[in-house]
Order: C-alpha cells, then structure tokens, then sequence
C-alpha cells in the first residue's frame, strides 16, 4: 500500500479540459497539506491535439516528475496507444506503456479501447463518462445535452480519481466551488454534481480498496501556495514596483502578461498590448528612461527581435528594461509549447558590439520570485536591461511552495540625480581631461561644476540618473557613441572611456550580486561526482541525488545561476577541485558547457543532454547518474540521452 | 481696452542648445528644427517639461540641438520609444520626429499602430524623398519613375502617401507643413501639441545635397511659366478638416474621405491641416482600466512593495 | 633621400572631396607599377565634419597603414590643430604632430594657419587654393565662380602634391580624365587644369628638389588591380552566380549593394531596396528556397534585424542565403563609419535554439573574393545560411592586388532534386523506423519509395532540395519541428532525429572547407611568440612581423578565419605547441579570445586590444611586440592599447 | 451549338493534402481553405506551379492543408518571403497567406511596403479579430471597446481598416470575402490571382473558440429583428471599383476615394471587390531595368562566371 505518494496523469485531445481536471485535483491535494508538483505537455494547437497533465503528489517535498505512472486517466484512446496508426511518422506511443505495475487506467468506455493482454499487471478501470455527464444534467433537467457537456468529462475523471485512492471528496467540491463563483455558481454545482456521480460510480463497480495508492490529507500544515512560474514572477514584478509592462502574445509568455493585465486595475499597473517585440522592447525602453520601473516578457521569436533594442537599451544606460525571457524549444518557431534550454548562448550575446547586461537564470519557483526582485534593482543601480531566463518548464509547472517571503523586498533604485544636489565634480566628466592635465579649449578644471551631466565618467561607471521633468536635470541621450552630456562624438579618447565606464559595470554587478545568488554547490563537499547545470533542471538534479544518496553514492551539484557576469574564479575553483564532472542540459550543444569553457577554460566532456522538448525526468537523471557510477560510459565520452526508444 | 498679451517665461534662446549643428548648409532641417523652437516659445513650454525623441538620420539629430531633454534613438524606433516615454510620464510633452525612411519605411509598422493607439503626442517627419544620412538613396516618399542625383536608377517602387495612411491608421490629428516656412510650420507644430491624441505633421524638407528634384526653386515654382509656388495653404482655401461632432461617425467618414482625396493633390501641394478629430486618447481608455492615472503620471504613483496577499490567498 | 616610400594624408571637412583626391593619386601612382595602400576616416555626417585619407605607397606588398605622414594636405585647420579649441570635450588634436621630420605640410595659405615653432623639423608648403582656381576659371572665362567652384580644392591639393614628389603630371592627368567621361570631359579638363596649375605653383615657389621624398613609376608592372574590399566582394557576387541580392543602406555595407545596383543591368542581377532588413533577410530566404544564388549585406544594427531569419533560413534549410556582415563599430548606432572587430560574438549564436551556420572571417582582400565565392558553394551544398564577416575597414581599404584569380572559380550547387530521379530510399526517412524495426501504422519498409521528401533524413545531414516549379518536386517547410515531408511534428523521436540531421551538417563542413581556409599559421615555426588574430588585423601583423624580424625576433601569426564550425583541434595543437601567445584584436572584450577558451580550453591572457574606432597601425603592432620580447607587460597581464595619449 | 466548358486537368482532390487537419471544430479557416481550393481548381493550376506561403497562427497552418508547394514561414514575414520567391520564379504563381495580427499588426510595415512594391501576387488575410494560435488576445481589427471572451479587459485600441490602408498604401486590387462563403470567396481569389500586382483579400473569419462578437449567427444577423445577413454583396448593387483608365490619375482617385468611403461602411458589411487598378507591377518595371528578366524567370537566367572583365579594367 503506496499512502500519499502518487503518479498521476490526464490525457486527452488538447482544449478537453484536461487542465481544469489535474489542477482543481491538485489545488484539493495542497490544501490538505500534501506537496504537488505537476506539469504539462501540449502541442502548439488549439484543439485536438494529444495533450497530458502530470501531477505527482507526496507529503515530502516534490521538484520533478516521474516516468512512472500510478493512475493514469484517458479520455481518448490516443491517451493510451499513441498515434502510430493515423501518422504517417508517429508522434508518441500512448501512455498505456508507462504505467508502473500495479497501478490502474481510468478510461471513458466509450473510446473503444481493449486491455491489452500483456498489461495483467496493471487494473483497467471503464467508465461511462458521457452516462455518467447524462445523469448529473438529468438532475437538472437537461439530460439531452449530454454531448454539449462533454466538456465535464474532465470532472468526471477527477471523481473517479478520488474514489480510487479513497480521498475525502469534500475536499475537492470546495476547491471546485471556489472556481466558479456569481452567476457561474451553477455550472460549478452541476461539475461538483458530476464529480461526485463518478467518485460513486468508481466506489460501486470497482474494489477501491483493493488498489494499492492511498491519499489523505496531511496534517501537519505549513502556509503554502501552490503556484505556477509565471504567477510567481508576476508577484516578483508586482511587489518590486514594476509600474509599465509591455508585451506581444507568444507561448510560454504570456501567461505572465495576461495574469498581469488581470490585476492592473486594482495594482496600478500598466500593461501595453503591443504590435510586436520591436515595439514591446522600445517602449519598454522608452518608459525606463522616464523614471519608472519597466518590464517585458517574452520567448526566443519575440526575443529575436528584441535584440536592437537592448543594445539601445545599454548604450544609453537606461535603467531597464527588465526581460523576462522564457526559454522554448527552438531554433526558429520550433517547439513552441515545449520545454528547451537553448538559448543561453543567445541571450549572452544578444547584439552588435562590447556592452553590459546582466543575465540571470532562476532555477526554481523561489529562484524566480528572487531574480525578478532582484532585477529590478540591478537595473537601476547599474543602468543596463536585465534578462530573467525561465523556460517552458518553470513557467508552467504548477507547484507547492512555501509561502514567500515577502520580506526579501528591499528596492534599490541606485543614483538619481533630484536637483536638490549637482553631479559631484568627480563624476564630471572633465576628469578625463584633468588626468594628463591636458585642458581643451582653454577650460579651467572645475569648469561647469553646477551642471548636470547625464554620462559623467564616475568612478564605478555609474552616474546619477535623471528623471525628464526634473528641473536642471535636462540630458540628451543617444544611441551613437556620446560625451558626458550625451551628445554624439566619434573622438578616440572619450570613445575608449566611454567603452570603459560603461563595461566597468560588469566588475560592479560581480561584486554586488550576493554570491548565493551567482551560484551554488549543493551536496557535500566530497562528492565522487559533480553535476553542473543550470536553470529548471535544478529540482530534477535534487531529487535524484536524493535516490542516488540512498544508494549511498555522494553527488554534488553545482548550479550556475548568475550568466552575466559569470562567477568565472568561483566556478572554476569548484571545478578544477571536483574529482568527476558531468554536465546536465536540456539543448543539444551544451551550451552552459561552452559557457564555463570559455570562462574558466575547464572543460566537460561528460554530458547528459536532452533536446526533445521534454524536460529530464528524475528517472533520466537517476539511470544517467548510476551509469557513471557503473564506470558506464567512460568518463570524457559523451553521453546524449533522449526520449528516443 | 486693449488685451495684453502674457508675459512669456522663455525666449526663443531658451531652447536652443549650444552645440555645433553639422546639417548640410541650407538643409530643411534648420527651418523644421527652427519651427519645433518656435513652437515651444510660444506655447511657453518649460525646457524641463518637454521631450524630444527622435530616430536615427540626419532628422534624426535634432534632439541634440533643442535644449530640452532629448532622446536620440533607434532607426524607425521612435514612435514605440517616444510612446513608452509618454504613457510614463503625461507631464511631459512629448514630441516625437525623425526621417520619412524612418518613419515610413523601416517604421511603417509602428507609424501604422502609433495611429491606431492615439496617444497624446506629436509626431513629425522630415519628409525629404531620401535617405539622406546613408547618401540618398530613395526613401518611401519618392514616387515611382522618379530618380534623384544619387540614385543609380529610377525608383521602381510607388511612393507612399502619408497623409492617406494618416487617415487609414487612425491619427486623429493630420497636417503637412513645409520646411522652409518655420512660422507657418510653427503654428501646425502649436496645434498638434495641442490636440488630444495622436497628431502627424508630415514636413515637406528640401535636401540639397541630396535632393534635385525637390529643391526649394522647385517649392517656390521658379522653373514655372508663372513662377508660381507649388504650395498653398489650406486655411487660404476655407477647406475645413476639423470634425465638429465627433460623436458623427457620418461626418467623421466624410472628413476622412476628404483628407483623403486632398492628399492625392500633387501641384500645387497644399499645406494646413488636413483632418483633425478629438477623440479619446489611449490614456483617456488608461484611466478609465486604472483609476490611480487619474491626474497623476504613472511615474508618480508609488507602486513598490504593492499588497498581493489577496492574490497569495487565492493560490492557497 | 626617401624614394617611392611615402604615407601621405589629405584631410578636409567631409564632403569637400579629399576622396577624390587620395582616390586619383592613388590611381595614379597603381597604374604607374606602386603599391598602394588606402584607408580613409570620416565622421558620420555628410558635410562639414573633419575626415582624412592616407595613402601609403611603396614599391613593396603593403598591407597596413602608418602612424608617421610624410606628406600632410590641409584643407582646413583642424586638420592641422584639432578640435579642442571648439569642442567642450575634443575628437582630436589634428595632424601636424604625426608628420615625420623630413616631411612637409601643404596647406591652404587662407585657412589662417601659423607654422608653430616647435616644428621645425618640418617643412611648410602654403598654397593660395582659392587663388589656383580662380586662376584655372579664368582660362574658361569663369574667374569670378571661385567659390562656387571650392571643390576643386581637392585637385589643388593633388597638384601640389606631385610637384613636391616630383611625379610625373601626366599620369595623374589620364586619371582624372578618364574619370569625366562624355558630357563631363569639360569639368575634367577643368580639374586637370586646376591640378597643374597648383603643380607648377609648388614647383616654382619651393625648393622641391631638397623635398625629401620621391616618387616615380615602378617600371616592372605586374597585372594589378586596385580596388575596395566592397567591390571585391561585389565581384565575388557576380562571379559566384549570385542572381538575387536585397539589402536596405546602411554604413558600412551600402557600397557594396550600390555597385551591384548600378551594374544589375548588364549583369542580370537583382538588387532589390527593401523597406527594412527583416524584410531583406526574409526576401532573400524566399528566394533561396526558389533555387536562385540569392544574398543580402548589412552591418550590425541591420543584422540585428535579421536575426530572426537566419533562424528562419536554418531551419526550413534554405540553400542560402549568404549575409555579408561588415563590422563597423558598436554597440547599437554606435561609431557607424568606423572600425571594430566586435560582432564575432552576436553572428555566432545569432537567434533562439542550436542551429546550424557558416561564419568566416576573411582577412584580406583576397580572402574576401575566396570566402565569399565559397559561401554561394557552401549554402547550396549545406543548405543553410553563411555568415561572411568582413569589417569597415576591409571594405574601405583601397588597395592594389595582383589580378583576381578568376579560375578559382569552382560552383557546387549540392544534391539536387531534378524529377528524373526519386529520393534515394535510405534518405527517405523511413528508416528511421526501420532502425529499430518499429512499423508505424502497420507500413512496410519501403513504401512509399517513389515519392520527394524534401527534409528526408540523409547520412550527411543533407536531403536533395527541389527547385519549386519542379514536376514532382512538391514539399512543404515549416519554421516549426517538422516531419521529413516538412509538415510540423512534435513528436520525440522525428524532433531528436531532425534536431541530429541539421546539426550533423556542422561536420561534414568541418571535413569540406579546405583548411587552409579555415585556419592559416604564418611565419617561422620556431617562433618565439605566436600572434592570435582573426579578419583585417591579418595585413597590419604580417607588416609588423616584417619589422620584428629586421630586428631579428621570430614572430609567428595564427589567423582564425572559419569561425563556425570552429576548427577546434587543430587551433589547440598549435595553442598549445606555441611559447607565448598574444592575442590582438580590435574589440574590447576580446572575442576571439573567448571564442578560442570555449572551443579549445586554452586561455590567452595576453592580449593587444583596442576599441576607440580605428584600425591598429604598423606602428602600434610593432610596439606591442617589442614590448613583450622587451619583457613588458609580464607575460599573462592584460596590456589594453588604445590611441589615448 | 452550345460551347463546351474546357476540360480541367485537376480536381478538387489534386489540391487538397492528406494531412489531418487540426483547427477547430467550426473555424473559418476551413472555408477559406476551400475557397484557395476551389480557385485553384476553377483556374486549373498545376499544383506544382503554385506556391502558397503562411505567417505564424491557427492560419499559418494552410499551406500543409493544400497540395502545392507550401512555406509555413515567421509570423509577421510572409509577404517579404513570397516576395523573394515571386522575384526569383515567376514561372510560380505565388499566394501569400496569414493571421490579422499577422499581417496588419506584427507585419504592418510589409504590409504597407507590398503595396507600393505592387509585385504580381495575392496576398489573403485571415481576419477573425483575434489571435488565434496564442488564445485569443486581440488583433489590430477588434475595434476600441470591443471585448471578446478571452480579454481581461475592453480593446483600447482602435481597430485598423485593412480597406483603406491598402488603398493608401497602394495595392492595386482590393477585395473582401467572407470565410462562410467559400465559393463567392473563390470567386474573389480567382480574380485577386489574374490580377496582375499586389492583390489584398481581407477575408473575414470566424473563430468560434475566442470570437464570441463576430460569430456566424452574427453575421448571420440571427440576432437582428429582420435576421438579415450583415453582409452584402458590392457586386448586387452596381458598385464598380475598377479603374477603366489607368492614364487618368482623376479616375484613380476617385476610385480610391470611393473604396475608402466604402470601406468604412460597418453594419452591413460589404463584401467583393472594392477597388482594382492595372498599373505597371514591380516585375513590369525590373523587366525595364533588366533586359533578361523578360520572359524568364530570374531563376532560370545562367549567371554563373560572369563576364566582369570591363569591370576589373576599370579597377586598373
Ligand atoms: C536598423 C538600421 N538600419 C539602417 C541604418 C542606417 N541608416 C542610418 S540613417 C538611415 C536613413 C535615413 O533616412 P531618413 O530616415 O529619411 O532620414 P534623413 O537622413 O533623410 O533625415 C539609415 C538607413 C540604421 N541606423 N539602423
Ligand atoms: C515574433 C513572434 N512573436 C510572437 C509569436 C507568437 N504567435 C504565434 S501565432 C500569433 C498570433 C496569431 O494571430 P493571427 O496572426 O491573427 O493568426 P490566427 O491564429 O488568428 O490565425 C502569435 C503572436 C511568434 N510566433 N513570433
Ligand atoms: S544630406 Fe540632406 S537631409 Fe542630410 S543634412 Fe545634408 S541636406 Fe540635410
Ligand atoms: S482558435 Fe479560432 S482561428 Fe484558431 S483554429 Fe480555433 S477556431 Fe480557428
Ligand atoms: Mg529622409
Ligand atoms: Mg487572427
């Protein structure tokens, strides 16, 4: 008997209503205290498509999915046997094949599916989910619209879920409840109604007790949310002040936009639906400079063509925007509804020409809420844009974590230039001159001191800020190399100073970004192996050092988070002292790989890689990780794992 | 009794910059630049209240030579920056500019969607028929079978016609002025400021180094029998392009279809306001979705460490 | 007595034709059997702002300009003095300190000019420009026009320079002549007359015979041409079949699409003037895929538009399109007429996701014909899109070559689909399911043989592409995941098996490129410092190396030139079998540097870098080098150089 | 005697791909599909001859559903592409495809710029009002106001008309159809394909899963007291927006007066052709530029070695 911990997953054709189902199930398994961590696959489609719904549930802290599935629910019969027989090149082999022994399969029977002979291991459960749908509406007097409700098989399978592991149903009538509130409190009865039909029907045709998973509320409760990526950044923005986003849909963006655009009557926010990227970034651009704190949220197209921009951007030492850059399967349009690494190379090195940025990828829920604050800071202290880079993965997941911290909230909005003071001398920009006592044009050094001077050549790069309007503090501003007043020069001197003040920046940023938060060694300290990533592949490394400390292997694992500027000495101090190192990434080249390579000059030739749209799997690590150990493959061979059978 | 004009706070030096201008002698530009400063002193704008943005061209360096805050920006870039700027700040006047390339070439998708947005700004394009930072080549105003001295053939593409596009895009202010005439270009420039919403003031601008066709001899008709200039002004004309009821989608379709067709008039060219319509602006629809705008700039509105508990509370 | 050694200089306001000037005298002095060697600074600006030209001219290969000037031409004064006395900050402090002792000045008698005292190791050449042409009007009955006529200033200049040198007049008379052909002959004559006019002005007020530099016709005349990197890549173009080029102008790629305009008639060659570079890049991809030689030509901010569609080309594997990219200076607008070394970076990860491209820097002019030739090869043979890289300063460069070879000339346009022949079946696609035996929708291997698929999976990576129009030939592409017949899928397996197929190509053009176009090592093999460098610096470091060796240090040079696929191996053998390595570059972060840590492992600490918009001198690649053979900087110090005084 | 209708070489089924189709149920993509269908087999096509290339959306999805060559290019993109390609073949008859928010938001600037290039293709707009493919945010044709089921809040923005911005921006044959109508809409693809130039077809679509305003009942006029269509024909009531001299620069206007007049016409809405012009394409004029060009395909001009020797003599 299995208790509170399950595998569990929906699939169906895409727009069944499959998400409402896995979440209104996992909203009901947090709020009784259990830890949830779910996550979707879908195609880039509407409707139709075979899409699925993971939700793993456990009383102990939950960072990946698992192959393995206990319960799976099919609402067609491509949820099971794939779609071999209709593609000319099949896309999958159904999800019959994963499910572990012991475990079951809610079908509708209406789908016309057999069990197979070789699955004696696992118990069929048919359910008549459209008679089930006929009955609830009977109970309102609209029994012949069965099909017009197809849409509740979704709650339907939800019900039969709960019988089957013997879950209070309570529970989920409230979560459900909770979801459809004024005039739409009917339809939430009539799904609540539906639900409970299944959750009987499954408790009178089936041997519940017989099946081996087991759900109940835990007890001990701590405050927890249970949230996807994009909410959490969402908060990130709201909480750090962020007054001006701007966007273009593109998946897996625009949730945040969209979650955003929700609330910004009641949080003042701005938030512009723009014609495209280009627009989307300039105006953010545009916005920065005027004083308020400004985002943009996007995923590789829309960055593709954001790129000007944030050289503009950073030429002209704009305090933001700040991007939230959510990886997707590329190169071009690629996978767009699936999960991909791929773009940290480009993302470093987004534009024409030497500039500052900084480049930040969180590797969870937390990480995300804390970069995002973060950045917002980062880009008024040091007046450069700032790239957040999630992925599909975070930003879909749907897990529980403790409730933030809202207290990690201090705001620093760096230099500003109020009036009330001048531009200390120093930060002048004479200096340049003063330094080999060469005086131009017959000035006295000190010349100008009450001025305000938009680029003054401070010491740490930095000058005071401007905000237009502000009375003496008037600047100019340019995208073409400029004085300290911002106008255009091509002079050789304050070219190559320019080019220094503002590179300096990357010198600052190392120093005062919190280590903690450029990287981190987690595990012991005299681990056999190191495994170095970066990103969402975090949770997924943790918890399989969880299952490899039970074989009693000791793994450590570096996570690079701070991409520019990139804690160069540190990591490579960590490398070089690491006794094996095996490189984990979800895209084809290793591209954190090359990063490190290039940085410290280390490299890692041990690489697990994944670039089939999927995230790993804790399976996938595990097996990867126990290879090693098994002295399979050799060390400094490459080993590419994928999906692929 | 004799009404006394209001002392004004600024003179015509007060927006001026003191760097050097490195335009071509007797380029349009200085008369449009000399409009834009025209047009600040007598509305009396405080220097430290208005913002220029500008593309990149030749045009595109007259932010650095008005003394106001001044954003030189990205080639065809101008009106998403200027607007990001504007939907900031509202206390600031906001007047964007740049090249007909810039804005009607590489721009065109943000000329087109800055017009259907109507936010509260001006905009004005130097439209001089090339690109003259690049060494002039055709820009997106030249029409088709025409050639200038730099080209190596005639343009094979139509020239577009901003006042129709104007029209079609939905801005709600619609001008043309001529460069060689600042006041008369100051005064367009005052009432676009002026106008609620989205204005576009297209400022014919003689190139000369560039540009042979369209000199000023040619503006002025000097090679005509008659000598006559090949612009006139619509105010001379009593051609009114203003929609009084603006809650008559009649009249405002019938001032459309006007605007339109005066905009294929082709010699003499006239120059005034072709359409003009006070309808809501993008921030008249903000402060309606976000009653914090109302009355203050966004800037101004202190949204850090903002409550989410409710939202916290619904993710429980 | 300095004989047919000279480095001249002529500078103006921009736009008052010292192009003219230099460009005829360079002429004059190719075609009379010299060696020239050509480059111009200017501003971007049309009129008034200060530009110069040098021409450098030798009986000897030259590659590379010089810091000291023989002979100055001043049409102004701040050409003499700089612009400190006008600017709050100065461009720069004028000329007259970088002319040689021995050499002269010749310059405008009206532009009020004093001979400073502390120069007199040099001598002055004023002459009445204004006078000379009101002279030379006057013979045409036009006396009073002098000022309409200030252009001719050039000519002037140029006249007074040949009698210094004591040059023979009349070659630089053809020259100019044959540049006013037909109904402008008048206002050649005009311009010769001016010239000599000035020649015989300068011969009679001056003791030239005591000048001491001379000039005269080098009697062993090889077939030379002398030309801009931008018309040899035009050339290249023409040569390699290209049918179809787009671009939108932009400094400094406009030539280029400008000369090719100008011969599209009688070359039946499309250039087409785009709106912007998206659509630039997007037409030519278009084109590609119909089957013509199609290309564009941009520089930083117009690549940074294109992004988008060289993930576009990779993808769809379009046959092209091939982008000359020329670097000029960064970031965003930046310095757009002058030199960096400072796009390698953004060009090799240039959009979302891992996918497959061409990058090549060429290092001469010579180079940039062969690279650009190959790249049409490349792009058909690989289908994708190749990324040439050339920079300002190989396009302005104005500088004798022998003859173009114009045999090296070999096309390859790759497998081809034609109609008469089917898709070999192991390229079919199928056999991806024959691998391991799996027969999706109950089909037999084999089926389906006579049919095209345009993205079949190949051994090499690379399908027969059909030209659209052919019989047979029909396919579809998507910028999304897609099947072998070019419909979208998500699938695991067809996205891992696509994502090996394009990336594969990555190999196979490793094994094809000659590697002696991959890679070059120049000089001793016993060298006691080796030179890492990459692009235009190659003639600059092969001048200098020339002075080392007078001075007896064994210098040797490794020029990188394919950047993508980086030729990794080798580079590192010869790395790490170096003594001391230094790198040279005109970037500020050293981008080859980072290119060679990533894909080598070795870092150079050493570095001679520069960023302030000029290209490196002789002068300065000499001193770098004999600082470190003089034990300065301690090796492994990072030594910055700049033109700051 | 009666006169035969020739024999078609292709059947409906020559043009249709056996790919599983997965737009949803209902969506107007479906009849707008046929309608390309249909036109080809009217015009009897050879499916090898014909390229269709798409943007990005629940749209860009067509050309994998129509048996000819077929490019699912970027969003926003499609017009530059087919442009490339329609220049290097025009042996290929060329149609380009996409989303409203494709072609009038993201793509505006190709958009506007297709038009003065007026090079021989036909280009087909998808307008449902929404983004379709990202879940239903709104494109440039939802009016300001205006909310569809998966808006947070009221578009406030304008809606673009895709009418008159052709018309200024100098498309030489204008049209609207109606994706519910796949054979009128043939009709009008029919033409838009014989035209000689840029060819815009603003197709109005329904998306039953987001648009929930305009809807097939909605134009249906299901919910109006009389249930009269909101559509109706331009060719039922004599409109004739065909330029019979295209010398005559008076006639042009006017015609493009009338279209826009039309084309601000909301309830009903007319369907059909609303303006078309012959006037020299870009292809007419680059035959004048390239001697060559006439009567080949650019692809099928050998340029391989050419002969640049004068060029080198002049580099002497
Ligand atoms: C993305 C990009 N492409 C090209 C350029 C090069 N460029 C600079 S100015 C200019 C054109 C200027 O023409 P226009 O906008 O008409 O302004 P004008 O110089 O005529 O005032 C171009 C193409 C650039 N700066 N950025
Ligand atoms: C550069 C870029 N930005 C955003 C997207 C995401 N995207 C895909 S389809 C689409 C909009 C589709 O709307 P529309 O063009 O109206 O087509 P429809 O789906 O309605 O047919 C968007 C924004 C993208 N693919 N590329
Ligand atoms: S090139 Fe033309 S537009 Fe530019 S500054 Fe000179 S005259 Fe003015
Ligand atoms: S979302 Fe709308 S446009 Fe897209 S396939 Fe579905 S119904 Fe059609
Ligand atoms: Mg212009
Ligand atoms: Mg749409």
């Amino acid at each position: 008997m299995q208790k509170n911990r399950l595998s569990w997953m929906i699939g169906g054709p895409q727009g069944s209503g499959i998400n409402a189902s896995a979440e209104v199930f996992a909203k009901a398994c947090s709020r009784a205290g259990l830890r949830v961590y779910a996550n979707i696959e879908y195609h880039s489609n509407i409707m139709g498509k075979h899409s699925f719904y993971r939700v793993r549930v456990s009383d102990e802290d939950l960072r990946s999915y698992q192959e393995k599935i206990d319960i799976l629910v099919a609402l067609d019969l491509e949820t099971l046997v794939g779609d071999a027989d209709h593609r000319r090149w099949p896309t999958h082999y159904g999800h019959l094949h994963e499910i572990d022994r012991g475990g079951g399969v809610i079908y509708d029977s209406e789908i016309g599916f057999e069990p197979p002979a070789d699955r004696s291991d696992i118990r069929f459960f048919p359910v008549p989910f459209i008679e089930v749908i006929r009955t609830a509406l009977e109970e309102v007097g609209k029994g012949d619209q069965a099909r017009r409700y197809e849409i509740l098989k979704n709650t339907v399978a939800l019900g039969a879920t709960l019988a089957l592991c013997e879950y209070p149903f309570d529970i989920v009538a409230d979560v459900i409840l909770s979801q459809f509130k004024g005039k739409r409190s009917e339809i939430g009865q009539l799904n609540v109604r539906a639900a409970k039909l299944a959750f009987d029907y499954v408790r009178d045709h089936f041997d519940c007790a017989a099946f081996p998973y087991r759900l109940q509320p835990n007890p001990e409760r701590k405050p927890r949310i249970l949230a996807k990526g994009y909410e959490i950044i969402a908060l990130a923005k709201l909480r750090a002040g962020c007054a001006f986003q701007t966007y273009y849909p593109i998946s897996p963006a625009t949730d945040e936009s969209v979650f955003l655009e929700r609330h910004q009557r009641e949080q003042s926010l701005l938030v512009v639906q723009c014609e495209d990227e280009i627009s989307s970034i300039n105006m953010a651009v545009g916005a920065a400079h005027m004083g308020v704190r400004s985002a943009t949220a996007t995923s590789g197209p829309g960055f593709a063509l954001m790129v000007e921009g944030i050289g503009f951007a950073a030429m002209t030492e704009a305090p933001g925007p700040v991007i939230t850059m959510y990886q997707r399967g590329g190169p071009s349009t690629g996978l767009p509804t699936r999960q991909e690494q791929g773009d940290l190379r480009f993302v470093l090195h987004p534009a024409q020409g030497d500039f500052p940025h900084v480049v930040i990828a969180p590797g969870d829920l937390r990480e995300c809420y804390q970069d995002v604050f973060s950045a917002f800071n980062w880009a008024e202290q040091f007046q450069l844009p700032v790239i957040v880079l999630p992925d599909k993965k975070l930003a879909a997941i749907y897990t529980t974590i403790d409730r933030l911290e809202l207290t990690y909230d201090k705001v620093e909005r760096g230099k500003i230039f109020t009036g009330s003071e001048w531009t200390p001398y120093a930060a002048k920009g004479n200096d340049l001159v003063e330094q080999d006592g060469h005086l131009p044009g017959g000035k006295k050094p000190g010349e100008g001191v009450n001025e305000y001077l938009r680029y003054a050549l401070s010491d740490d790069g930095v000058s005071p800020r401007s905000r237009p309007g502000t009375p003496g503090g008037r600047f100019w501003s340019t995208t073409d190399e400029h004085d300290p007043d911002g106008h255009i020069t091509e002079g050789v001197e304050m070219r190559t100073a320019m080019m220094r003040k503002r590179m300096g920046k990357l010198d600052l940023i190392s120093r005062t970004v919190p280590k903690d938060q450029q990287y981190e060694l987690h595990g012991p300290a005299d681990a056999d192996l190191t495994v170095v990533a970066w990103g969402s592949t975090k949770g997924t490394i943790l918890d399989a050092m969880l299952a490899l400390a039970e074989d009693g292997k000791k793994v450590s694992f570096l996570q690079c988070r701070l991409m520019r500027p990139f804690p160069a000495e540190d990591v490579e101090r960590i490398l070089r002292s690491a006794k094996r190192l095996v490189l984990v990434e979800e895209n084809y080249s290793g591209q954190l790989g090359a990063v490190i390579a290039e940085e410290t000059g280390v490299r890692i030739e041990d690489r697990v890689l994944k670039y089939d749209g999927r995230p790993f799997s804790e399976d996938e690590i595990v097996a990867a990780l126990r290879e090693r150990f098994a002295g399979r493959p050799e060390p400094h061979t490459e080993a590419v794992m994928t999906h692929v059978r | 009794m004799s009404v006394e004009a209001p002392v004004k706070r600024f003179t015509l030096k007060d927006y001026k910059s003191d760097l050097h201008n490195d335009w071509c002698p007797g380029c349009g530009d200085f008369g449009i630049l000399t409009g834009i400063q025209l047009a600040l002193q007598q509305m009396d704008l405080d220097p430290d209240k208005v913002a220029v943005f500008s593309g990149i061209g030749c045009s595109g360096k007259t932010p650095h030579y008005v003394k106001a805050y001044g954003f030189h920006t990205l080639h065809g870039r101008v009106l998403p920056t200027a607007t990001g700027a504007r939907l900031a700040n509202s206390g600031v006047t906001v007047i964007a500019l740049g090249g007909d390339g810039d804005g009607y070439g590489i721009g065109a998708g943000y000329f087109v969607n800055s017009g259907r947005r109507n936010v509260d700004m001006a905009y004005l394009v130097h439209n001089n028929s090339v690109y003259g930072l690049t060494k002039g080549q055709a820009s997106p105003t030249l029409r088709k079978g025409k050639r200038t001295k730099s080209m190596p053939e005639e343009a094979i593409q139509d020239g577009i016609n901003p006042i129709a596009m104007a029209v079609a895009a939905g801005y709600t202010f619609i001008a043309r002025g001529y460069a060689l005439e600042p006041k008369h270009l100051a005064g367009i420039i005052v009432k676009a400021i002026e106008h609620k919403g989205a204005a576009l003031v297209d400022v014919l601008q003689t190139c000369p180094t560039y540009n042979d066709l369209y000199t000023k001899e040619w503006y002025d008709g000097a090679d005509l029998p008659d000598k006559r200039s090949r612009l006139y002004k619509l105010d001379d004309t009593g051609y009114d392009g203003v929609v009084h009821d603006v809650t008559d989608e009649k009249e405002i379709v019938a001032k459309k279809a006007q605007a339109v067709v005066k905009s294929y008039e082709r010699e003499p060219i006239p120059i005034g306001v072709y359409y003009q319509a006070e309808l809501p602006t993008y921030e008249d629809m903000l402060r309606q979705r976000i009653p914090a705008l109302d009355g203050k700039p966004l800037v101004d509105i202190d949204v850090f460490h903002r409550d989410v508990n409710a939202l916290l509370e619904a993710m429980r």
